[in-house]
């Protein structure tokens, strides 16, 4: 007989389940289409897709975009979805008092108008090519105004999933949503459990306690699940770019000659031995093998600490220089901080680690900008840009980069956009603001007869709709 | 008549130690013998043994017999019958005597309880009555009193309480008046004597005190590094002292003597330097 | 045989730490105080001549950074208990005299055993950043208030005795009679105390470095060891055991030396009752 | 008339102790009204039935206490205030005897130590400290070996000669014994008595003497005072008191001791 | 006049209040804003200042705190940061697995500890009682964390005897969360056991060396009879004061057993909520962890006081 539940192994619990408090990956894993929708949707190729919006048109030079809304939609509560909740929803996450991470985005949005129950017609501020690749985002989902306040708790949306309990502290249950607009989900019900350490976790797996775990986090015990019969490990592809991120406002990272130094004295290539079993890519640049602008550049700095302690010398830093590498707490930050301090002290630099918690990272190193070195993972999809913002933590600023980005922003041909985007990849490579350290693969563990669940990360999801268990 | 306690060539040794040299006396029913001599003589050990509670390590050999059972081999669950029923003692230190967390009327209690088929009713009258016969009703104090409010000389006579609750046949009393002022001192003496004539109590008495061994006991045992070097007639002995160190003893003593005020006390002279072994 | 007993405590809690530590101490010299060094291209090396326990995921010789680590742990441990064992015994004098100055010691050591150390160590961590001195503080902080009653129980057992009374006769003021006369007598309380709280200790760091609360790396130390070598507990079993099982030789090595050392300091004067062993 | 050392109308109280977790405590009086005096060369014998605070009166006078309240004179000084001045000038001429002669000496010092202590507050140089500890060994017949020796190596008679030694060093005018010889077999017991009233002889010592055995109260005491419930109930000569007792309490003490 | 009992209470609410305030001052001196937390790396300064005012942050330290604590006279203890529901709620949920967690392994840690320790104490010197101090010495030694990997290497992952971890709430049914909580529960007792066992032989020791042990066998006590009704009420007094002091060992322990399995317990959401800076949670389950401990231990003295009637009239 076949099993119509199952039990997703997550790494982390998220704080509250709603996308528009905060910019938790958990959050998305859990209700990223079960739970809400938005008005379009990433597919598992990373394409954008309608959802609520059936169809839409663009005019007034990419300024306003008229979408056509699916009929007979409901939230789980019973209320209709109209283009008042689109109204709602956008409006809200650009207001003054909104909490949502990615307000900047939804400022741009000048006004949203009904012409009637299922249109809304969104004027924009300003053009913006990405637009609808945008509204895919968690965060952008529609919202009830008459449960958006309690949705931490008790998250309510449109999706095929219906929020049925979470016990806090080791997981969340979905049920399937009876009344779904679209095609019904096969499982009954879907188990989000938090396993944070991936020993238990891989002890769950191996006890059927667990039926898949996307994103495992140790590859170095991805071997239990060799020999095992009803498991499987399927290795998939996500923007994962570890970098070991400088302050460049400060000296001595606001050498040029510095920062190529510590490129050299890092082998990049020992990092991913270490840090992902082997399997990984060195980066050179701000952008992940899986996007599709990634440009392979040449490796302009191959393990060399001769050449490393040489321009050092010749930018005047002295052996037996103090640096603080702060890292937040987490399993691949931790050992490649380790790693990373082991070479430097090899090229004469001496590193004093400092582990700090989250929020002190995000506070000290994030927030203020105010550290020396750290190593961190950048996740999201295509954020090359944040080498063109004001206020980034390692504080980048090269007018050069700027021009490029701005081209960049303002094209809208697939053809100029990736011939700027490889250049703006190239650009970073020489200036080498952080020194860019590798990605790795993404490696789910999930039982042999489960199909449909997503391989690759396009974005923080795990959509259970069209998974199902095989005979 | 025969004797009461009959003890034949009694000895004690610790390992290798001999605590108590061999030694042999006897009491009769009724009577009062006085064990005397100095500090670490052997006389609490003397006590112990016929009591069967020597500390482990602790070897006897000899004869003690008590109504025809030899109370050096008998065995320990006959020895608990007796204890307590036949045979009971007072200690040496009433500080620490009594167990400090139970009600005093509890701990008399418990002789009945282990002895006699006793209804709680009954216990509680007897308790009663034990505590108005060794004056403590008197004071104030009853059954319901803890051990820890009560002064060293009323807790002694809780510890006598517990002793003579069943009227035993022979009573070890162990230094038990030594931390007492002489008023209630001579009260419990008197006590225990009323005890010994209505009961044909014997009592084994230890004690430093040559004046209260002089009026209470028929017999005088004098311990000196653990041999009995003395075994007198009371009379006899504050008389005609046999051994030099009873004579010693005499000699300085405060209350067989009347040695002038503010003078000095004769001190033999092998035992002038104080040195103890 | 207590002696005999004695004796194999000592000796073999000496033996376990020294065994211990005497390589830890070494590796630490020769090493010069740095960890072990990374060298990816070996990592998972076989047990051989120059790795003798073979090396760990960083290539880093196992033998080496456990015997760093146990090093390392063992000096936080040190130096929480001295600070824990000068405090609280300086601030258990203070109780132990009583007074507006002693009540206010004991209701702060009353708030100090309130909390449990891992909550204090967790928000210190938080505020501070991990860091030894944060661990060092977080254990101190905890065995203080022990350390206080401890104190203050021993002292309170001397200060009521008469040698205390003479010596305010003889004029001292209380500094000179807690130098001269409580702390000697109370000190070998203080040492056993000091040694099994060391064991304590030890288990502590362990545990607050296991959870991330301890000394940041690259410094070894044998919880955060653990720690981060326990997922490889089936594909090499080794790297588990080795730490927690140099945690527990220390941890018992102390514990040992603590009964070893209680039963050589306290024998030959007065044992103060109702110390925890 | 002028005596040596004198308390007047002396008065103690103590917390008392609640019984239950729930009843209130009351203090409850230890000494009332007590007056009494000793003169150069003379000895109090200080009687009464148990706790009847005899101890506790002891410790007032030698200053470990303090009074509620009172007064106490050496030499017509006022030393009543246990921590003033003038009770720690005049510290070295009142020494104290403590019954439980294990207890009072410090088991981790050498009696040199033990002995010495007293003077380490007079200014004595070290030799000048080392000839008085040696004389007053002497005094007491122990012999001068004793001095690196440990009080666990001592007999119960001679740790007691290790006490009153110490409390002879500084050369006091008054020594208050508690118990001294309550603890001592009957030979010890003689020898302690011996020794206390040869250095009154030689020294014009004065004692206050608390005890229980009326035969040794008689046998070292020049006047006796009664103490009951807190209360001096007599005093007077003690041949007097002995023989003719006045109060009831005294009458009954006297009739019961063998 | 006060009483004794009142005096002990209010002691303790005094010891209370000063932990209330060192926790508020403590809390408020860590680095890092709640609001930044939660709303993470693109938050712009109007979100955050936006969220200050929903979570009450935009006033003085001094009015929260007095915020905070009138709150909790009224029986509220604020809501999550972090999880957006009552804090009451959350801290209720995970003491359904924190306190049977404590009360079972400080249960069975008596129930080992104690016979043990009676057992090597009427044997002392014997072969059996230097069998036991060793294996107990032994026991003591192992950290409880690395007891609890081996154990699950041995019972869960080797034979599947138990769960690895988790807890799912007893829901499930109450053998189901028994067996989820046994291994967690040997892992915290066994250390506990060996200590307490260690601590009844000394006191059992000392207490049968007692006079009154003698007064009794004179009065015809048993061996046995001695043991029971008159050794080991008086042993049991300084082990209880002992248990006392141990609470915030056994309160550490399950925090560190609860983290190695994995048990959505109060020790884990702490650490958890320490690291979002979820304040409102952090500050109420230190207090209630202060307070519990606080209040086992009254509850204990009283105990005491009641086996032992000469405590009666000092501070509770
Ligand atoms: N457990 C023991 N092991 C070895 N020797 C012991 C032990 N107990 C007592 N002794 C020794 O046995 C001897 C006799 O001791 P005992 O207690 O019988 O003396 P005592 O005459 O009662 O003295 P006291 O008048 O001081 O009570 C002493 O020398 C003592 O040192
Ligand atoms: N700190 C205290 N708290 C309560 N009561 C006390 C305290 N000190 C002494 N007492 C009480 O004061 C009274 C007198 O005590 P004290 O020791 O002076 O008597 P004593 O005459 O020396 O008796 P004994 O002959 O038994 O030594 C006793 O009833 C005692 O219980
Ligand atoms: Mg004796
Ligand atoms: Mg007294």
């Amino acid at each position: 007989q076949t099993r119509d539940t199952m039990s997703i192994g997550v790494s982390i619990e998220p704080p509250g389940l709603d996308p528009t408090r905060s910019p938790s990956e958990a959050i998305g894993t859990i209700t990223y289409n079960n739970v809400f929708e938005g008005l379009t949707r990433l597919d598992r190729d990373g394409h954008v897709q309608p959802l609520l919006a059936r169809a839409w048109t663009v005019s007034d030079e990419g300024r306003v975009y008229h979408f056509t809304l699916q009929e007979n939609v409901h939230f789980h509560d019973g209320t209709p979805l109209t283009c008042e909740n689109v109204r709602f929803s956008l409006l809200r996450a650009g207001a003054t008092s909104s909490t949502n991470p990615d307000r900047t985005f939804f400022t741009n949005i000048a006004d949203v108008s009904c012409p009637d129950t299922t249109h809304a017609d969104i004027t924009l501020k300003k053009a913006h090519g990405s637009f609808t690749y945008e509204l895919t985002w968690n965060d952008a989902s529609i919202l009830s105004p008459s449960s958006a306040d309690k949705n931490a708790s008790h998250p309510i949306g449109t999706g095929p999933f219906l929020f049925q309990a979470w016990q806090r502290g080791d997981h969340v249950t979905l049920f399937r949503n009876p009344d779904y607009w679209g095609k019904a989900p096969e499982l009954k019900a879907v188990t989000f459990r938090f396993m944070p350490d991936p020993l238990a976790a891989s002890n769950a797996l191996l006890a059927g306690e667990l039926d898949a775990y996307p994103s495992f986090p140790a590859p170095e015990i991805l071997g239990r699940f060799a020999g095992n019969p009803n498991l499987k490990v399927v290795r998939g592809t996500f923007p994962f770019k570890a970098i070991l991120a400088l302050n460049n406002a400060r000296r001595p990272f606001n050498d040029l000659r510095v920062r190529q130094a510590l490129a050299y004295a890092i082998d990049r290539k020992a990092l991913i031995q270490a840090g992902a079993d082997g399997d990984g890519t060195v980066l050179q640049s701000h952008m992940a093998p899986n996007d599709p602008d990634y440009a392979a550049l040449p490796d302009r700095y191959p393990y060399n600490p001769e050449r490393a302690r040489e321009l050092l010398k010749e930018a005047g830093i002295k052996p037996g220089t103090q640096l603080t590498l702060s890292y937040p707490p987490i399993t691949y930050a931790r050992d490649t901080s380790e790693i990373v301090a082991a070479y430097l002290e090899q090229v004469g630099l001496i590193v004093t680690l400092q582990p700090l918690e989250w929020p002190s990272w995000l506070g000290r190193v994030f927030g203020q900008g105010s550290f020396d070195m750290t190593v961190i993972a950048h996740t999201e999809p295509h954020d090359i840009g944040i080498y063109d913002r004001d206020n980034i933590y390692f504080h980048y600023k090269n007018p050069q980069f700027h021009e490029l980005f701005e081209q960049y922003e303002a094209s809208d041909n697939a053809e100029d956009r990736h011939r700027l985007s490889v250049a703006l990849q190239d650009r970073l490579a020489q200036d080498e603001p952080n020194v860019f350290l590798y990605s790795r693969p993404r490696d789910t563990v999930l039982n042999r007869r489960i199909s449909g669940l997503w391989i690759d990360q396009q974005i923080a999801a795990c959509p259970m709709a069209d998974v199902t268990w095989q005979p | 008549m025969t004797s009461l306690l009959s003890v034949q060539n009694l000895s004690v040794h610790a390992g290798s130690t001999a605590i108590l040299h061999p030694l042999s006396f006897t009491i009769n029913a009724g009577e009062t013998v006085a064990v005397t001599g100095e500090s670490g003589s052997g006389k609490s050990t003397l006590a112990r043994t016929l009591m069967g509670l020597l500390p482990d390590g602790f070897e006897t050999s000899g004869q003690a017999l008590f109504e025809d059972q030899n109370l050096i081999s008998l065995p320990e669950h006959q020895f608990r019958s007796l204890r307590g029923q036949k045979i009971a003692m007072v200690f040496q230190e009433p500080m620490t005597a009594l167990n400090p967390i139970r009600r005093i009327g509890q701990q008399i209690g418990d002789t009945f309880r282990l002895h006699t088929a006793m209804t709680g009713r009954e216990i509680k009258e007897a308790v009663h009555q034990l505590l108005d016969r060794v004056g403590l009703s008197r004071a104030g104090i009853s059954a319901s009193d803890y051990p820890h409010t009560l002064s060293g000389g009323q807790r002694q006579r809780v510890l006598l309480a517990i002793a003579i609750a069943c009227k035993p046949a022979l009573l070890i009393a162990d230094e038990f008046t030594t931390a007492l002022d002489s008023q209630t001192q001579a009260e419990i003496m008197d006590l225990v004597q009323d005890l010994a004539s209505e009961n044909q109590m014997a009592i084994l008495m230890i004690s430093h005190d040559l004046g209260l061994i002089r009026h209470k006991a028929r017999h005088v045992l004098v311990l000196q590094h653990g041999t009995l070097v003395e075994n007198a007639k009371t009379e006899t002995l504050f008389s005609a002292p046999q051994h030099p160190y009873t004579r010693a003893l005499l000699s300085m003593s405060l209350h067989g003597v009347n040695h002038p005020p503010l003078t000095r006390l004769p001190v033999p002279e092998n035992l002038a330097s104080g040195v103890e072994p | 045989m207590t002696r005999l007993r004695t004796n194999r405590s000592l000796i073999a809690g000496s033996a376990l730490l020294l065994a211990c530590l005497v390589p830890a101490t070494l590796t630490w010299i020769w090493r010069s105080g740095r960890s072990p060094l990374i060298d990816i291209a070996h990592r998972y090396a076989p047990i051989s001549f120059s790795h003798p326990l073979g090396t760990d995921p960083f290539g880093r010789d196992i033998a080496s950074y456990v015997l760093t680590g146990a090093f390392n742990s063992t000096v936080i441990a040190v130096i929480a208990v001295t600070l824990a064992t000068v405090i609280g015994t300086a601030l258990g004098l203070v109780a132990a005299y009583g007074g507006v100055r002693g009540k206010a010691v004991m209701s702060t050591a009353d708030l100090g055993l309130a909390f449990p150390p891992i909550l204090i160590a967790a928000m210190l961590v938080t505020a501070q950043g991990a860091s030894a001195t944060g661990e060092i503080l977080a254990i101190a902080l905890f065995g203080i208030p022990a350390q206080i009653r401890i104190t203050r129980q021993a002292a309170h057992s001397i200060l009521v005795l008469d040698y205390i009374a003479a010596a305010r006769m003889a004029g001292l003021n209380s500094i000179d009679t807690i130098l001269r006369h409580v702390l000697p007598n109370i000190a070998p309380i203080l040492i056993v105390h000091a040694s099994t709280s060391l064991a304590l200790a030890l288990l502590s760091e362990a545990g607050l470095s296991y959870l991330g609360l301890g000394a940041p790396p690259p410094q070894p130390d044998l919880g955060r060891t653990l720690a981060s070598y326990q997922i490889h507990i089936f594909d090499h079993p080794l790297l588990v055991a080795i730490p927690g099982v140099t945690v527990m030789v220390l941890v018992l090595g102390f514990n040992l030396l603590g009964d070893g050392l209680r039963d050589l300091l306290e024998r030959p004067f007065n044992r103060l009752k109702g110390q925890p062993s | 008339m002028s005596h040596l050392l004198e308390a007047r109308n002396i008065q103690y109280d103590v917390a008392g102790r609640g019984t239950s977790l729930f009843r209130p405590q009351k203090p409850r009086t230890i000494l009332q009204d007590v007056s009494l005096h000793v003169d150069r060369g003379e000895t109090l014998g200080l009687i009464g039935s148990s706790g009847s605070g005899k101890s506790t009166l002891a410790r007032i006078l030698t200053g470990l206490v303090g009074a509620k309240s009172g007064l106490i004179f050496f030499e017509e000084q006022d030393i009543t205030s246990p921590t003033g001045t003038a009770r720690h000038r005049f510290r070295p001429h009142i020494q104290m005897i403590f019954q439980d002669p294990q207890g009072a000496l410090d088991p981790r010092q050498t009696v040199e130590k033990i002995v010495a202590e007293p003077l380490y507050q007079t200014g004595l140089n070290a030799e000048e400290r080392n000839r008085r500890v040696l004389d007053v060994l002497a005094d007491v017949a122990l012999p001068e070996d004793a001095i690196s020796r440990y009080p666990r190596e001592f007999s119960g008679g001679q740790r007691q000669r290790i006490a009153i030694a110490r409390a002879l060093v500084t050369r006091p005018d008054v020594i208050v014994a508690d118990e001294a010889v309550s603890a001592l077999d009957v030979s010890t017991q003689a020898i302690v008595l011996n020794l206390l009233l040869d250095l009154q002889e030689r020294h014009g010592l004065s004692y206050i003497f608390v005890s229980h055995d009326l035969a040794v109260i008689r046998h070292i005491s020049h006047r006796i005072a009664v103490l009951d419930g807190g209360r001096i109930v007599e005093t007077g000569p003690a041949a007097d008191v002995l023989t003719h007792p006045q109060h009831p309490t005294t009458r009954a003490l006297i009739n019961a001791s063998l | 006049m006060m009483t004794n009992l009142a005096s002990a209470i209010s002691g303790r609410l005094v010891v209370l209040t000063v932990a209330s305030v060192i926790v508020f001052a403590l809390l408020n001196l860590l680095p890092g804003d709640p609001a930044t937390v939660m709303l993470g790396l693109d938050a712009s300064p109007d979100s955050i200042a936006a969220l200050h005012h929903q979570l009450g942050l935009d006033v003085s330290p001094a009015t929260r705190y007095v915020r905070w604590i009138s709150g909790l006279l009224h029986g509220e203890a604020g809501t999550s940061y972090a999880y957006d529901v009552p804090v009451r709620g959350l801290i209720f949920e995970r003491f359904q697995s924190t306190l049977p967690l404590i009360l079972l392994a400080t249960g069975l840690a008596l129930l080992i500890g104690l016979p043990t320790g009676a057992i090597a104490a009427t044997h002392r010197g014997k072969g059996l009682d230097l069998a036991v101090m060793a294996t107990l010495q032994f026991l003591k030694s192992i950290p409880d964390f690395w007891l609890a990997m081996m154990m699950t290497l041995l019972f869960s992952l080797t034979l599947h005897w138990f769960p690895a971890g988790g807890f799912t709430g007893w829901n499930a049914g109450f053998f189901t969360g028994l067996r989820a909580l046994f291994l967690p529960t040997v892992a915290l007792a066994i250390p506990q056991a060996a200590i307490t066992a260690r601590f009844m032989r000394s006191s059992l020791i000392d207490v049968l060396n007692q006079d009154f042990i003698r007064t009794a066998r004179a009065q015809g006590y048993s061996g046995k009879g001695v043991l029971w009704k008159v050794a080991i009420p008086n042993a049991l007094i300084p082990v209880l004061t002992l248990i006392g002091i141990q609470l915030p060992v056994l309160v550490t322990g399950a925090i560190i057993v609860e983290s190695v399995f994995n048990i959505p317990g109060c020790g884990k959401l702490l650490l958890e909520a320490v690291n979002q800076r979820d304040i409102p949670v952090v500050q109420n389950l230190v207090m209630l962890i202060v307070a519990g401990v606080l209040l086992l231990n009254l509850a204990l003295s009283i105990v005491v006081r009641w086996l032992d009637p000469r405590l009666a009239g000092e501070r509770a």
